[in-house]
């Protein structure tokens, strides 16, 4: 075996170096940079790098290559939409982050500790969130164009470890927000074992570790399928949970619930597009031919994710955990997209991601606004009569909860649409029925909200919406500006998914 | 047939009148009744108008057509709003208009005291326009809208004084019973669009030649159970009792001279259809016969003025129905009998309104007795329409009363047979309860209250009855002298060949006369002979009880239809509460419940939440392992 | 003797730690069987590597020797956190966030 | 003047940002807007209407604009005589909605500002729901009015509105996401046969298995039918219009349920004219126990304002069945039947809002004997009543009447029974007027005060179309009876001739 | 199975033998480590596994990956375990019994079932091809061609890699780091303060704990003249940690023997 030189394009791996590269220059202000300065030189250099990164991704948007990193990634229409989606959710998200309100004023303090007191009262700031968040996002941006099982797993890691970290970093409510990054991260290692494991089976089966191996191997197989199913199955489990679907669900509430609320926004909502991007990508490409063998087992879990969430979110008495379920649901609907298996459902799954992305920040940046004396309020019974005390707030939230809800004239509605429609074209009519049913369960919850925010009276217990900070609202207005947009006028987005939205291989 | 662009303002007048009177509201009342009244008799001018252009025609020329405008056009169902005026119509129109302003009149001052006769006014022009429309439309659609319009009157006019709830429920039911009549007239106007394929009187005399009995037979079925509604035939007849709720003038017009035949005039107006379906003329027959007991029977026990003189009226239509019911023969003989009861009846209800108005209202008879003497006028009126009705000749009654008989006898067969003597006897009934009611009031010792001061009534109420009266009187004569009706209304039937005569009219008429001694010995016997009681005896016979209740026509209509209606209701409501409404909010709550229980599979427990995956991989396993 | 066997036996302790996973209270035990699963999937790339003749799946291996040595410090570095605010290190001590 | 669709939808909505400029406090000025900007919309649609070409059985006035190129999407309207009828009919409810509900919106959760807001929306969807040609943009209408309409009850109701509000949602939405995957099937198969398309007319030459064309069908139907309301479908409507105010119930059993109806004849009948056929029975049996079970609930109710729409049930009942009859006189009637039902529904709702603003309770044994002390209001109840129960001479008799030959001649026993609630009508009308109205005044009702001028302005509009249109219903018909008769042919029905009995 | 089976030259019987004796010990070793009751012997039977695998994956021709099984993941990893387990108490033992209800009967079921059938499907595989063996592969020596692969084919992961570390020691060093709020007090200001403060009960020093006295250890509070415990003799730490005992049971005239007896 003769060794060949590694040659990296540069250019085209320029949105994750960009961002790799503010990620050390941001560990190393941890060490340099006063404590004074650090939170804005952070946020600067965050920012700045997550938008380079967006113009060096739309710079590369009509490229197309698969040797981008010795045959380690795919650069193609797809990766390039997904990876611009993350990047505008993490911006979005990161207007949040900045809101230090959210974050223990010391990680390594106890809870309840004199410590803890003097170090909110000195205004420390655990400003290494910046620099995770930036790896997160990095990792983020690999997983949906990784080619190889290696490099899928190591962006699978990437992305993983930084949220575990973030987790626990709550200001309130420590304890909680800690034993969420415990679950999340024991429950997260245990699915990686499990994909680890999957990622085995896929190579004994097709002797490559490569997207294109495994699917070269699918289509000209000799054996039997015992391999590749079991390898299928256990890859989907890893997958499955990052997505957050039914019986893999179950971390995705309590750590949507512990975590900071930023976190959460920008877990749910990138993670998600990241880990449907990947998913796309490997059934798209290397499992398209097995269809036969995987459609049936997303079909059931699909309807089961939907139905489960939405029949759960009925009973949940906390915003978070409301919201987790609902994006459990909707993992359901997004894996419609999969299971259709067509241009029109990579299009509509693209769509989807990113509209529901920014609805979900948009709600997420909501529920940090809504507090009292103890910082946020989650309990669903005291955001009665929001809507008279903070019309904007609230309607900016039914916005969303309609957005989600998947009412017309907001980009939950087309992406609804779209997503649904792939899949009845690929023949798959159960799961559109039951994504139908399970909508109209949800909007059982989502109107249960809104009339709770605009047809209850308020109660008067120090609930109140604190007035937002720049960032924040403009993350709001973005989200909204966004949501009602692609609601109303997605053509041109429409047209540009798909123009770019075909998987090179 | 000619055309006339004048017809419509027999309609628009007494319409215009209502409008005005309504819609100007308390400002009219000072000459709302003037108006009402002068609206009632140009429209009277103009029928007589009418009836001389009319009489200046050949008979095939007669009737008259106009045309208004387009008022239904559907695909082939086009039902012009067009009004039709004919030998038939024109004898309604006179009828309707004549008395009407003879009734307006009579009310001016018998309403003189309410607070709200312009509105009084307003109903009765209202009523005067939507029977005229019923008589004039010509077609079925046509004449239903009148049709229904005079039940609106009516229920206006029996709730005038709705005020008392008995009022107000009185008009409610006679609505409601005329809505199954009318309802009938929808199922008639349904099969012959659906048949022969239009609704116009002309359109279906054209085609019934050609029409197979069985639909010309349900037809005729349909339109005898709209009949039945109007006119208070049985089983329909509940609610004209009830109706005398509403002011006197108002039983005149209405619910005795002019509306409740109705009936009559659409079973002979449809007589193209009733002649080619013997069946459903045969229950025609049969339907006129019951009421005819009917209401005689119902009239023997009532105490009520008005509600014995109702009973009458239902009993008479009886006859009419009959009359009609017997074929070619009978339409003009039923008309007739129509026509002079519009004069005696309404007379007698005047009378009846006239005795109340000097007796502060009191209706019960038995607190009457011995009027004649305050009451001369309204005696000798009310004595002639007394006469009248029992067909005493030359009165009006005996010409139109016999020629029914005569006709019924001579129907041929057990039929005939059976007919006449149901005739005859009605007759004999007839005469024992309108001397029981004539006794009652105006003779023997008065039983009066102590507060009543029984006097005569002013001009305004005692002449319309006096012109009555002279109606009463001569009317018979008039119209039957020369068969004139009969051969005036000749062009409209189809012809007939000659019966054999069973009975030859001269004994006809001798049984009948010696039906009606008969009815005024007996009753001259029981009332006059033995004090009347001024309260109603209780210890009578079964018989009297139920008559006194109407023959147990409500509690029959109660317990068949009211209560299990009431019952079916109430069950609807709760099976809609509970059943259907529950069926979505169980849904909900199974949603709610499965959430809730699913809920616990979310434990807390980051083991659990293992063993779920594990679960998971396990099933996906077992999958696996099944498909391969 | 059948390189199968391998495999088996991977499953067996892949099995073996996923059990573990569930019924092991102690975070740090929890832990130490995932890790177990991860040496479990690494035995069968192993094995996958010998039976294809291909080193790709020792590479692999490799890696996720590197990746699950970064995943212990982070784990346990949380878990060290859990358990100074709490005094347990029991995963069932951390169930205040439920239903 | 303006003929175009397009500019007539913006009208409202440019009526509803001016309102939204105004300052909270200026209330009277919000009122004064509103009421404008509907006249001038009610104009502009009657000119259109002068504008309309009777005997075009094309549709007319159409826009097409491409929206959402990527599926095929276009903001396509345009209208024909059963789009022009019912926009007609939206458009001249409206002000008067406006002008009878002057003081409804006091008292809501918000300000007035934001109920004027919500009906000038409103109104432009409702112009648009009838006017789209496109089935997308009709479904994004369609799902998009309840928002308003959800807040209007909610937000403006009494007594329990928000869950009125939520049960209307919830029941409307299960009902659209059905239509919605019928939709998205559609959408599909147009793909397969020659380009996504959502433009009703490609869509109707689809060709379909017949398996296809009766679930996609249902998927429409049961959408329809919960927005018109049939029967098992209905409970929602009771609820809601217990708790909208009288304004909102008008604009909601007025125009919005129609858009069921309209939706059965422009969707059902034209995309799946084989499916309609197949279940026509199952239908009509549904709208006949519609109109008798609607009418037995309505005798059953103490409350005037279920009552009313328990009534409404029943109407449903005729319109739905006079829809699938299949007859021009089924069809036209029951067109006509949904224009009558607008105004005899509005006039209920408005008088019966006066009489239960005036006494403080919606029950009806609280009322009794109106007459004698409000005659004006007494006598508009009780003229929408007798509009209500189909009155010859009121405008909902020539359509009940024209429902009911048109059913009689094909589907006789249907028509024969539905003919019965002709004689329920009379007693879920007359009672409530006997309570109500009639009988001696009892306590409470004494000082009650008559309706006042703008009261009056806002009813006589009202009740001088419901007689007008009973004795000349020819301009409407003239209008619908070529839609009608364009849609039976497209369905390859012709009216059954007289069978002149068997002879 | 056919296709799998491997006949690699002269080390197939003792491969089998080697596999057959420590397969089961593997085996019994993962096992042990569900079932035996303190963490730490669980971590030392993972390292056994560990080194068992190491061994194995020599014999499978992955010489670089036994060398590294055993020098980073058993010798680093492992490790690493252990000190947090010291540092979390080294003596604390598990309860086996189950407190979760229904748990352990689904989580046997599970991986009963889980086990049973991912097995059996193992043994239904086929590949359709013969397996190979690494001689070829590793004809330059496995480490040179590992390397050569990993630092042309698999560069980028390997770079990223990087990245996934500087995230570990990032994160550990957030959960853990204390950093300094407040400047440490000098010993001139402790001092201050000690004199200043509200008392001068203080002001000689605080009562060094009770060792010896009556017990042996820090966590006993000393005596006072008047023979009452001194509370603020215990170390802080201990106190806030709990560990303290409690003093009642040393005041003088209530001595309890039964703490001594149960040292």
């Amino acid at each position: 075996m003769e060794f060949t030189t590694p040659v990296l394009n540069y250019t085209l791996l320029s949105p994750i170096l960009i961002l790799l590269g503010a990620a050390l220059i941001s560990v190393l202000v941890e060490a340099f940079v006063s404590k004074a300065l650090r939170p804005i030189t952070q946020l600067s250099i965050t920012l700045g790098a997550l938008v380079l990164a967006l113009v060096q991704v739309w710079r590369i948007r009509n490229e197309q290559s698969l040797t981008a990193a010795m045959g380690s990634v795919i650069i193609d229409g797809p990766a390039v939409l997904m990876q611009a989606s993350i990047l505008i959710i993490s911006i979005i998200s990161v207007f949040l982050i900045a809101d230090t309100e959210h974050f223990t004023a010391l990680a390594a303090s106890l809870p309840g500790s004199d410590e803890e007191r003097q170090a909110v009262q000195s205004g420390n700031q655990v400003t290494e969130v910046y620099p995770l968040t930036l790896f997160a996002v990095s990792g983020m941006l690999l997983f949906p164009i990784s080619s190889d099982l290696i490099t899928l797993f190591v962006a699978l890691e990437m992305l993983s470890l930084p949220l575990y970290l973030m987790a626990g970093l709550s200001r309130r409510r420590r304890l909680a927000s800690q034993e969420s990054a415990l679950k999340y991260f024991l429950l997260g290692a245990f699915s990686s074992a499990f994909f680890l494991f999957g990622a085995a089976f896929l190579y004994g089966y097709s002797a490559s570790v490569t997207f294109a191996g495994i699917r070269d191997a699918v289509v000209g197989s000799g054996g039997n399928d015992v391999f590749l199913l079991i390898g299928i199955s256990f890859l989907s489990v890893g997958l499955l949970f990052k997505v957050g679907a039914v019986p893999f669900h179950a971390w995705s509430p309590d750590v949507y619930q512990g975590s900071p609320t930023p976190v959460t926004a920008f877990m749910a909502a990138a993670t998600k597009v990241a880990a449907f991007g990947a998913m796309l990508r490997i059934y798209y490409t290397s499992f398209a031919n097995a269809q036969w063998s995987w459609t049936p087992m997303l079909t059931v879990i699909a309807i089961v994710t939907m139905v489960f969430g939405s029949l759960v979110a009925i009973a949940q008495r906390d915003v978070k955990r409301m919201l987790a379920y609902s994006s459990i649901a909707h993992a359901g609907f997004l894996l419609t997209g999969v299971i259709a298996l067509n241009k029109a459902g990579l299009e509509a799954s693209i769509f989807y991601l990113f509209a529901y992305g920014i609805a979900t920040v948009g709600g997420f940046a909501i529920v940090t606004l809504v507090r009292d004396a103890a910082g946020e309020v989650t309990d669903l019974n005291r955001w009665k009569g929001l809507g008279k005390r903070s019309p904007w707030v609230a309607t900016a939230f039914a916005g969303f909860l309609l957005s989600f809800a998947g009412i017309p004239l907001t980009s939950g509605f087309i992406g609804k649409f779209s997503i649904f429609s792939a899949a009845y074209e690929s023949g798959a009519k159960s799961v559109v029925i039951a994504g139908v049913l399970s909508s109209a369960i949800a909007a059982f919850f989502y109107i249960r909200v809104i009339v709770l925010m605009f047809f209850t009276d308020p109660v008067e217990d120090g609930t109140s919406v604190e007035i937002p900070s720049a960032l924040t609202s403009l993350s709001v207005i973005f989200a909204m500006i966004v949501t009602i947009a692609l609601g109303v006028f997605p053509a041109p987005v429409l047209n540009l998914i798909s123009d770019l939205a075909t998987f090179i291989r | 047939m000619t055309t006339s662009n004048s017809l419509v303002y027999l309609i628009a007048l007494p319409l215009l009148g209502a409008t005005i009177l309504l819609l100007a509201g308390r400002r009219a009342d000072k000459w709302g009744h003037l108006l009402g009244t002068l609206m009632s008799a140009s429209s009277f001018g103009v029928g007589l108008y009418q009836l001389s252009q009319m009489l200046s025609r050949s008979n095939e020329a007669r009737p008259v057509t106009q045309k208004l405008f387009e008022w239904i056009s559907v695909g082939t169902f086009n039902v012009d709003a067009g009004l039709l005026l004919d030998q038939l119509s024109i004898c309604f129109v006179l009828l309707i208009t004549g008395v009407g302003t003879l009734i307006h009149i009579y009310s001016i001052s018998y309403m003189s005291h309410d607070h709200d006769r312009r509105r009084f006014f307003a109903y009765l022009n209202l009523f005067i326009a939507a029977m005229l429309l019923l008589v004039l439309g010509n077609s079925y659609l046509n004449l239903y809208v009148g049709w229904e319009g005079v039940g609106l009157a009516s229920y206006l006019l029996i709730g005038f004084w709705n005020q008392k709830p008995a009022y107000a429920t009185a008009s409610k039911k006679a609505f409601v019973m005329n809505r199954i009549g009318d309802m009938g007239l929808s199922f008639a106007i349904m099969i012959a669009f659906a048949t022969i394929g239009t609704v116009s009187f002309e359109g279906i005399k054209e085609h019934a030649h050609h029409t197979s009995t069985g639909a010309l037979t349900a037809i005729g079925i349909m339109l005898l159970v709209a009949a039945t509604g109007k006119s208070a035939q049985f089983p329909l007849q509940a609610w004209l009792g009830d109706a005398m709720a509403g002011p006197t003038p108002v039983s005149a017009l209405i619910h005795a001279a002019t509306m409740v035949t109705a009936g009559v005039y659409l079973i002979t107006r449809s007589n193209f259809i009733f002649d080619a379906a013997p069946t459903a003329q045969l229950l025609v027959v049969i339907v006129g016969a019951i009421t005819l007991l009917f209401g005689a029977l119902i009239g023997t026990a009532k105490d009520d003025i008005k509600k014995a003189l109702a009973a009458s009226t239902m009993s008479q239509i009886g006859y009419m129905i009959l009359g009609a019911g017997l074929g070619p023969v009978g339409y003009a003989f039923a008309i007739m009998h129509l026509l002079t009861h519009g004069f005696f009846k309404a007379g007698m209800f005047l009378g009846a309104g006239s005795v109340m108005h000097g007796m502060n209202d009191e209706v019960n008879m038995r607190k009457y007795g011995a009027l004649r003497k305050f009451m001369p006028i309204t005696f000798v009126t009310f004595g002639l329409g007394y006469l009248a009705i029992l067909g005493v000749p030359p009165f009006a009654g005996f010409y139109s009363k016999d020629m029914i008989i005569e006709t019924a006898f001579n129907s041929g067969g057990t039929k005939g047979i059976i007919l006449g003597v149901v005739t005859l006897l009605g007759a004999g009934i007839t005469a024992f309860y309108m001397t029981r009611v004539m006794i009652l009031t105006f003779t023997g010792k008065s039983r009066w209250d102590a507060e009543a001061h029984p006097h005569e009534s002013p001009i305004l109420m005692w002449l319309p009855m006096a012109i009555l009266a002279v109606g009463s009187v001569s009317s018979g004569f008039l119209l039957s002298r020369g068969d004139a009706l009969v051969n005036w209304l000749a062009p409209l039937f189809e012809h007939h060949g000659e019966h054999e005569e069973l009975l030859a009219p001269i004994v006809v008429s001798g049984l009948a006369l010696a039906m009606v001694a008969i009815g005024v010995a007996v009753a001259f016997l029981k009332y006059s002979r033995q004090e009347v009681a001024a309260v109603a005896p209780e210890n009578v016979s079964v018989f009297t009880k139920i008559a006194r209740q109407d023959l147990m026509q409500d509690s029959f209509n109660e317990a068949v239809f009211m209560r299990p209606g009431q019952l079916l209701t109430s069950a609807l409501v709760k099976t809609d509460e509970h059943v259907i409404d529950g069926a979505v909010r169980g849904v909900a709550q199974l949603a709610l419940g499965s959430g809730s229980v699913l809920r616990g599979v979310q434990s807390g427990f980051v083991r659990s939440y293992a063993a779920l995956i594990l679960i998971g991989a396990a099933l996906l396993i077992a999958a696996i392992w099944v498909v391969i | 003797m059948d390189a199968a066997n391998y495999l088996y036996l991977s499953a067996l302790l892949f099995t073996i730690g996923a059990v573990g996973v569930v019924v092991r209270r102690n975070a740090i035990v929890v832990f130490m069987c995932i890790e177990l699963m991860l040496n479990a999937a690494n035995l069968a790339f192993v094995t996958f590597s010998r039976i294809n003749g291909d080193l790709n799946g020792q590479v692999v291996a490799f890696f996720t020797m590197v990746v699950a040595a970064c995943e212990v410090v982070v784990g346990l570095a949380i878990i060290v956190t859990i358990y100074r605010s709490r005094r347990s290190a029991s995963v069932d001590d951390a169930s205040l966030l439920k239903r | 003047m303006l003929n175009s669709l397009t500019l007539l939808m913006a009208l409202p909505i440019i009526g509803s940002i001016v309102v939204a400029l105004l300052p909270k406090t200026k209330e009277t000025l919000a009122k004064q807007v509103a009421l404008i900007t509907t006249l001038i919309v009610a104009g502009a649609t009657i000119a259109m209407a002068v504008n309309f070409q009777r005997d075009n059985v094309d549709l007319q006035f159409v826009e097409k604009y491409s929206w959402i190129p990527t599926f095929g999407i276009n903001f396509a309207v345009g209208i024909d005589g059963l789009a022009l009828v019912l926009i007609l009919m939206s458009t001249v409810l409206a002000p008067i909605v406006v002008l009878a509900g002057w003081n409804e919106a006091h008292g809501g959760r918000w300000s007035v500002k934001v109920f004027y807001i919500l009906i000038l929306v409103l109104e432009t969807m409702m112009i648009g729901v009838f006017a789209a040609t496109d089935v997308f943009l009709f479904y994004v209408i369609f799902e998009a009015m309840l928002i308003p309409v959800y807040f209007l009850i909610g937000g403006y109701g009494t007594g329990q509105r928000s869950a009125a509000a939520v049960k209307f949602l919830i029941y409307s939405l299960f009902g659209g996401l059905l239509m919605l995957a019928s939709i998205i099937g559609l959408y599909v198969m147009s793909g397969a046969q020659g380009g996504h398309t959502f433009d009703l007319q490609a869509l109707s030459q689809l060709e379909m298995s017949s398996t296809t064309q009766n679930f996609l069908f249902l998927g429409f139907f049961i959408a329809f039918a919960i927005k018109a309301p049939l029967w098992p479908l209905h409970t929602w409507l009771p609820d809601a219009a217990d708790s909208a105010t009288p304004g909102t119930s008008v604009l909601l059993l007025g125009v919005l349920d129609k858009v069921g109806t309209f939706g059965m004849i422009r969707y059902c009948l034209t995309l799946f004219p084989d499916a309609s056929k197949t279940f026509t029975p199952m239908i009509l049996v549904l709208s006949v126990i519609s109109i008798v079970y609607g009418a037995f609930l309505a005798i059953g109710q103490r409350d005037l304002k279920r009552l009313i729409a328990f009534t409404s049930i029943s109407h449903f009942g005729f319109i739905t069945m006079g829809i699938f009859a299949m007859t021009s006189q089924g069809q036209s009637g029951a067109t006509l039947y949904m224009f009558n039902h607008g105004f005899s529904t509005a006039a209920l709702f408005l008088v019966g809002g006066w009489m239960i603003s005036r006494r403080g309770s919606s029950t009806i044994a609280d009322f009794g004997g109106l007459q004698r002390v409000t005659p004006v209001m007494a006598w508009s109840f009780f003229l929408a009543g007798m509009s209500s129960l189909a009155l010859p001479g009121m405008s909902s008799f020539v359509s009940e009447f024209l429902v009911l030959v048109g059913t009689f001649t094909r589907y006789p026993v249907h028509a024969v029974i539905a003919t019965f609630g002709i004689v329920l009508a009379a007693l879920y009308i007359l009672i409530p007027v006997q309570k109500a109205l009639h009988g001696p005044t009892t306590a409470g009702n004494e000082n009650l005060s008559d309706l006042n001028l703008r009261e009056k302005i806002a009813i006589a509009p009202v009740i001088a179309i419901i007689i007008a249109l009973g004795f000349y219903p020819s301009p409407l018909l003239k209008v619908i009876n070529p839609a009608s008769a364009h849609v039976i042919a497209q369905m390859g029905f012709t009216d059954p001739a007289p069978t002149n009995g068997d002879k | 199975m056919v296709d799998l089976a491997i006949s690699v030259g002269t080390t197939q019987n003792p491969e089998a033998i080697l596999f057959w004796v420590l397969a089961p010990l593997t085996v019994a070793a993962a096992l042990g480590m569900l079932l035996v009751k303190k963490a730490v012997h669980s971590a030392i039977l993972m390292a056994s596994v560990m080194i068992n695998l190491a061994i194995f994956y020599i014999a499978q021709d992955a010489l670089f990956l036994g060398i590294v099984q055993i020098v980073v993941y058993t010798g680093a990893v492992m490790m690493l375990f252990l000190f947090i387990l010291m540092l979390v108490g080294v003596d604390s033992s598990d309860s086996l019994t189950e407190t979760i209800t229904g748990l352990r009967p689904i989580a046997i079921v599970a991986s009963v079932g889980f086990g049973g059938l991912l097995i059996s499907l193992i043994g239904r595989a086929t590949l359709g091809r013969s397996a190979v063996g690494l001689s070829e592969a590793n004809m330059n020596g496995n480490v040179k061609g590992l390397a050569s692969l990993l630092f042309s084919t698999y560069v980028w992961p390997f770079e990223v890699v990087s990245a996934l570390l500087i995230t570990a020691a990032l994160g550990a060093m957030v959960l853990a780091h204390h950093q300094r709020i407040q400047t440490r007090p000098t010993q001139r200001e402790m001092s201050t303060a000690r004199f200043r403060g509200e008392s001068l009960a203080n002001a000689a020093g605080l009562p060094g704990p009770g060792v010896y006295a009556r017990h042996n250890a820090v966590d006993v509070p000393a005596l006072l003249p008047d023979g009452t415990p001194a509370a603020n003799s215990i170390n802080a730490t201990l106190k806030a940690r709990g560990d303290m005992l409690t003093s009642g049971s040393f005041e003088l005239g209530k001595v309890d023997t039964s703490a001594e007896e149960e040292k």
